[in-house]
């Protein structure tokens, strides 16, 4: 028989890579690649929307079994649970609103408000590098809402996941207001390296399968097939 | 589509319209608030007793738990028992050797707002069995009750009339409070919306129609308190009732 | 469902002073005590002096927060009040159908609506954009005042209410019977006579106040309970800053419960 | 039973509030068809003395006999009595008709309820037969049009003649009235004595602390002056109240009349 | 100013609650120095005609004038009367000094904050020249060691005695009293009386409702008996009650006796 297990998602829409549709159902490549990676290790996966800032307690507490909601590995988490390998990576970019230019450097955003998504990667990034320059670090408990208080006028820059980024310029909202500036110089201490699925430390025998999962799915073509319909270039990384 | 688009078919009850998302968000809610109410009514009950009638050490403990949910913002206690609560059974579990409980997202709501309502409903029927005049308890001693019969025929039934106000209102809190579960991220109406006018941008619309149900409900809920209000009060003529 | 009583949200009532020395609340005391130690020395807190000058600033706007909504909120409530009590009756109902609204619906909701529908309405205008009003309309602080001051008008004008409309009539009949205008008679017998009747539920709703304030961390103002919140993701704490917040609100909690005693202590508690 | 005879009987009741010693050692007996009048000044003890016939108050010492059973007491930690079985206790009770100076009739109830609700879920009695025998009791006390109405609506008199209906529904042995109309308001006293001379004409057993003189005189058989927690005198109504012996008295008689 | 004698003149005062005409044509006057008793049953409309003379009920037909000077109403459109001018009915009111039958002190005040309200914030005076005015009047009707007290922590005669030396405060042409003792208890009703007592032999122009026919007696110089909204026989007060000529009064006399 299957093994049941809870998997946590940030309740916040984070497309393309989750968000509930009209009907109530969650969708978007995340989604997807967790039904691939529960079918090949033969688990029954069950979705849990979770506050982003909760996963980590939510998973620790045994509300959830695992994370996959675009969580990067970073040595700060590993102190807190375990991941598996990656399954996806994408540099992080700063977009801000049209006709305004500066460049995604500290120096760039001297005085500027900047936006982050609360308990993330770039939330500590911004933490490190631009906190000194930057008039206010604005902390938002989805993504989503920080997209829209840049649309608003009420940020001036936003660091995020350079996809999520992308398909929020792609809308109405964000090709009325806003533009890329371009990607952060990286940092793999701070912004990881890329995102896994997240589970207990003890529970190294989930960890073991999602590893064996990812790597089927990537060998056997179904991690193609899905990003093909969301992306046009290599979201796994190098 | 910007904040300001009042495109109603979003509010749809079929997809592409968030409507009935929406209505199953409000249910959670509800289902939730009815839950909570009623484990809180369960812990009032023991509680007002156990501090009526109670050891010193058990009125000192109740009087701890009521001042601290009294004193802590809902949210906060709502943060701390959803992890810590699920946690504590789970340890609990694991100490007397059974397998970790699966505690569902309805089933932490409830147990935490059940405890928050649990000091507000012991406090309420507290009072209640309080107002109860002292002579009609010593009439159902003086004509051979035991306590246990003069409880459940007088004191309780006695009790509901000054009960009722009170516990109305922590209904009506209570479906409120349910909001707060948002912010750790249980799908109820106020979740809902927010992904809905997340994911259409628009804010306004669905902020509107999410206030126009909690309206309802409560609009709602004031009509049949009032109606069992007023039976609650059958026996207690005007100046009583004041 | 109408009288006022019923209407007066549950609050905090302090216990009655009762011996703190029986031996058995020495006892709990002890096992309190001991449970303080143990979390003091098993939980982590080595965050604590990192954090503190960011926790200092928090509480700051928590507490400007909660004095500034409630004062503003009161100077809403008491014409709310007294519309439901002396009408124009279009007034009144409007005032009635207010204080029904605010009190209908979640706080949280209402916040974000303020924020993220109407907040986000002002930037589409140009006229707003380049108005001096921008600067505040770009902040989150204005629209966690706005709703916090108008749920506590609310909550407080249907106190005002009650209050206005339970000062015995003899009262103010005696004050037109000497000569009393209008206004006088409002200055100096009813609306003082009215505000006193509401002191004992004014610590009720300020508490209810002071424990609705940390809703504004959802909509990014960084009052205490988001410097904890960045304290939790940057450490990975589930319990110990949680904890260390139910602790500090407690402490305000109180600190605001013997203020209003002590206010309250300084006129007659009979007669109301 | 050696004493059946004897419808009550307390022996040497002493009760103490603290360092307030109320009664101090009281004897006093009826026979079946007595009709006691208790008299004494405010805060002679009367009520005390009565609530201790049923154990609302425990006695420090003493004991009370009603109709050969004594009701066992045992001594608690703290120098008083406490009752040795507590379903005794509640027995005796239910044949123990008290009415009270503010009638306490159960408010949450209509007045035909009240009255049905010791035989019904105390003693046990099938609801029909308990509604037929409240019905005529309520006709008797002249409550049978009220018998739907909650308490709360009715008259001081109409609530005290209700709970009397409601003692008498228990068919008590003895019935206990503790200042019965002194709660009520003048014009509303003679509705409610009237019905207690009536009881007294029928030969029941009662004991009734009053400050009605002269209703006292009328119906008493026996008549018992309280003061300072001891019986001062007692005797015939035709005495006490025309031959008072102690000077006590004779200002108490003086005083109220 | 022809009739400056007069303190006080009413003349054919009519008023109607909707289809109730409670007073249907009274005409009272009293000379400075005049103390006019005014009874009747419940409900003959002695407050409301109390209460017309300071507009607190606005008549429906009438004058009232005081020290000379006439009330001005003009019609509202409802076939009543309202001030024409509210400046001058508030000029007058202060004038009059009235004592309530339930008080009505203002409770969030203390005793002596009650007594100089009036004439700190309505009639201008310096704060300390009206603290040492309501410090003699309150020694005068013996509270002075209560003037920092509240109200609620005072007897009711205490109460009543605080509200007199408010009215004094104001030093009125004219005091009204409407049944100043019937809310107090039997025991504190001779305080109060004895200081109004007091006020009538110092020859205070006064108009008193009472139930008091005994205190009506020695003080009025003047009894009107009102009936059914008219004056139904008035006289000194030993005509009044030692020779009454109508039946209804002989009744009225009778029963309150
Ligand atoms: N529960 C109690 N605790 C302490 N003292 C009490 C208690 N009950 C009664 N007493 C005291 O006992 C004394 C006798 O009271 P009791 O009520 O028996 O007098 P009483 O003769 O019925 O007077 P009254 O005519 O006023 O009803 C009084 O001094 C009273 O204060
Ligand atoms: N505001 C009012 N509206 C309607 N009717 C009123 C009003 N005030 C008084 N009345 C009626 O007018 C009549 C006279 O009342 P009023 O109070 O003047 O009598 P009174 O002589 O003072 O009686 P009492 O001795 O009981 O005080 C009564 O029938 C009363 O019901
Ligand atoms: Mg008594
Ligand atoms: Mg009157």
């Amino acid at each position: 028989a299957a093994e049941d297990i809870k998997i946590g998602v940030d309740s916040g829409p984070y497309p393309p890579f989750s968000s509930p549709d009209a009907s109530g159902k969650w969708v978007g490549w995340e989604i997807e690649m967790m039904d691939a990676f529960c079918a090949e290790a033969k688990l029954t996966c069950t979705l849990s929307p979770i506050a982003f800032d909760g996963l980590i307690p939510a998973l620790n507490a045994k509300k959830i079994d695992a994370i996959m909601s675009s969580m990067s590995i970073t040595d700060e988490r590993k102190k807190a649970i375990d991941f598996s390998d990656k399954y996806y990576n994408t540099p992080t970019a700063i977009i801000g609103p049209k006709g305004v230019k500066f460049e995604p450097t500290a120096e760039g955003l001297k005085g500027k408000v900047i936006g982050v998504q609360v308990s993330t990667i770039h939330a500590a990034y911004v933490q490190k590098y631009f906190a000194k320059s930057v008039a206010e670090v604005k902390e938002y408990q989805t993504q989503d809402e920080a997209n829209n208080d840049l649309a608003a006028g009420r940020l001036d820059a936003i660091q995020a996941d350079l996809v999520t980024l992308n398909d929020f310029l792609k809308t109405d909202q964000g090709k009325a207001c806003c533009e890329l500036k371009g990607n952060v110089q990286d940092d793999p201490a701070i912004l990881g390296s890329g995102v896994g699925v997240g589970v207990r430390k003890e529970d190294t025998a989930l960890k073991d399968k999602f590893n064996a999962a990812i790597k089927a799915v990537r060998a056997n073509g179904t991690y193609d097939k899905i990003s093909k319909k969301y992306f046009d270039f290599n979201i796994y990384g190098k | 589509m910007g904040p300001t688009s009042f495109d109603l078919n979003l509010l749809s009850l079929w997809s592409p319209g968030w409507g009935g998302v929406l209505l199953a968000g409000l249910m959670r809610s509800l289902e939730v608030a009815v839950g909570g109410f009623l484990l809180g009514l369960l812990i009032g009950i023991g509680g007002a007793s156990a501090k009526l009638w109670g050891g010193k050490v058990l009125r000192d403990l109740l009087e701890v738990y009521t001042t601290v949910v009294r004193g802590v913002p809902e949210l906060i206690l709502i943060l701390i028992l959803y992890y810590a609560g699920t946690d504590a059974v789970n340890k609990l579990m694991l100490v007397l050797g059974l397998p970790s409980v699966d505690i569902s997202g309805l089933a932490a709501g409830i147990f935490v707002i059940g405890v928050v309502q649990g000091a507000y409903s012991t406090e309420v029927l507290r009072g209640a069995i309080k107002a109860i005049p002292a002579g009609q308890l010593e009439a159902a001693r003086a004509y051979g009750m035991s306590p246990l019969l003069s409880l459940r025929r007088i004191t309780l039934p006695a009790m509901l009339p000054y009960a009722i106000p009170g516990l109305s209102n922590l209904w009506l809190i209570a479906t409120k409070d349910t909001a707060l579960l948002a912010v750790v991220g249980f799908s109820e109406l106020t979740l809902v919306t927010r992904q809905a006018a997340g994911t259409t941008k628009a804010y306004m619309m669905f902020f509107l129609a999410a206030g126009v149900l909690y309206l309802l409900v409560t609009l709602l809920s004031n009509v049949i308190l009032g109606a069992i209000e007023k039976r609650a009060r059958r026996g207690l003529s005007r100046e009583q009732a004041a | 469902m109408k009288d006022e009583a019923t209407l007066v949200p549950m609050t905090y009532a302090p216990p009655k002073a009762r011996s703190l020395l029986e031996p058995h609340r020495i006892a709990l005391a002890a096992v309190f005590l001991a449970i303080l130690v143990s979390a003091a020395y098993f939980m982590r807190w080595d965050w604590l002096p990192r954090y503190q000058d960011r926790l200092i600033s928090g509480l700051w706007t928590t507490m400007l927060m909660l004095i500034s909504t409630s004062v503003v909120g009161f100077v809403f409530a008491v014409p709310l009040g007294l519309v439901q009590v002396t009408g124009p009756k279009p007034l009144a109902w409007l005032a009635n159908a207010f204080c029904t609204l605010i009190r209908g619906t979640p706080l949280l909701l209402q916040l974000w609506l303020l924020y993220y529908g109407l907040g986000s309405l002002f930037a589409q205008y140009p006229e707003i954009r380049s108005s001096w009003a921008w600067p505040y309309l770009r902040q989150a602080w204005p629209y966690g005042f706005a709703a916090l001051t108008i749920s506590f008008a609310a909550y407080e004008g249907e106190v005002m209410r009650g209050a206005f409309s339970g000062v015995p009539k003899g009262e103010l009949e005696a004050a037109r019977a000497y000569g009393m205008g209008r206004w006088t008679a409002f200055r100096r017998i009813w609306f003082p006579r009215a505000v006193y009747r509401t002191l004992p539920t004014l610590t009720g709703e300020t508490v209810l106040q002071l424990k609705s304030t940390p809703l504004v961390a959802t909509v990014t103002v960084m009052d205490l309970y988001s410097v904890i919140t960045k304290v939790r993701q940057d450490t990975l704490l589930t319990y110990e800053p949680l904890l260390l917040l139910a602790l500090i609100y407690l402490c305000l909690t109180g600190i605001l419960v013997l203020a209003f005693r002590l206010l309250e202590n300084r006129i007659p508690s009979r007669g109301n | 039973m050696a004493e059946t005879a004897q419808a009550i009987e307390v022996r040497d009741l002493h009760k103490r509030f603290g360092p307030l010693e109320v009664l101090k050692g009281v004897s006093l007996s009826a026979k079946q068809g007595d009709v006691i009048a208790l008299i004494g000044g405010s805060g002679s003890g009367k009520s005390t003395f009565l609530r201790c016939i049923n154990m609302l108050e425990l006695p420090t010492a003493g004991s009370v006999t009603i109709h050969g059973e004594t009701i066992e007491l045992k001594k608690d930690g703290n120098g008083g009595l406490m009752p040795a079985n507590r379903r005794q206790v509640q027995r005796i009770r239910t044949k123990l008709g008290m009415v009270f100076q503010s009638f306490n009739l159960w408010q949450h109830m209509t007045v035909l309820q009240n009255v049905i609700e010791v035989p019904v879920h105390v003693l046990g009695q099938p609801r029909d037969q308990a509604i037929e025998v409240a019905e005529a009791l309520l006709r008797r006390v002249g409550l049978y049009e009220k018998r739907d109405a909650y308490p709360a609506f009715l008259s001081g008199g109409q609530q005290q003649r209700a709970a009397i209906a409601r003692a008498l529904a228990i068919q008590p042995l003895v019935m206990l009235f503790d200042e019965p109309t002194s709660a009520l308001d003048p014009e509303l006293v003679g509705e409610v004595l009237s019905v207690i001379g009536d009881l007294a004409r029928e030969k029941r057993t009662m004991i009734l602390v009053t400050h009605e003189m002269k209703f006292a005189r009328q119906v008493a058989s026996h008549v018992v002056y309280l003061h300072g927690g001891v019986i001062e005198e007692q005797g015939p109504p035709e005495q006490i109240f025309g031959d008072p012996q102690s000077e006590r008295l004779k200002k108490f008689i003086s005083s109220i009349h």
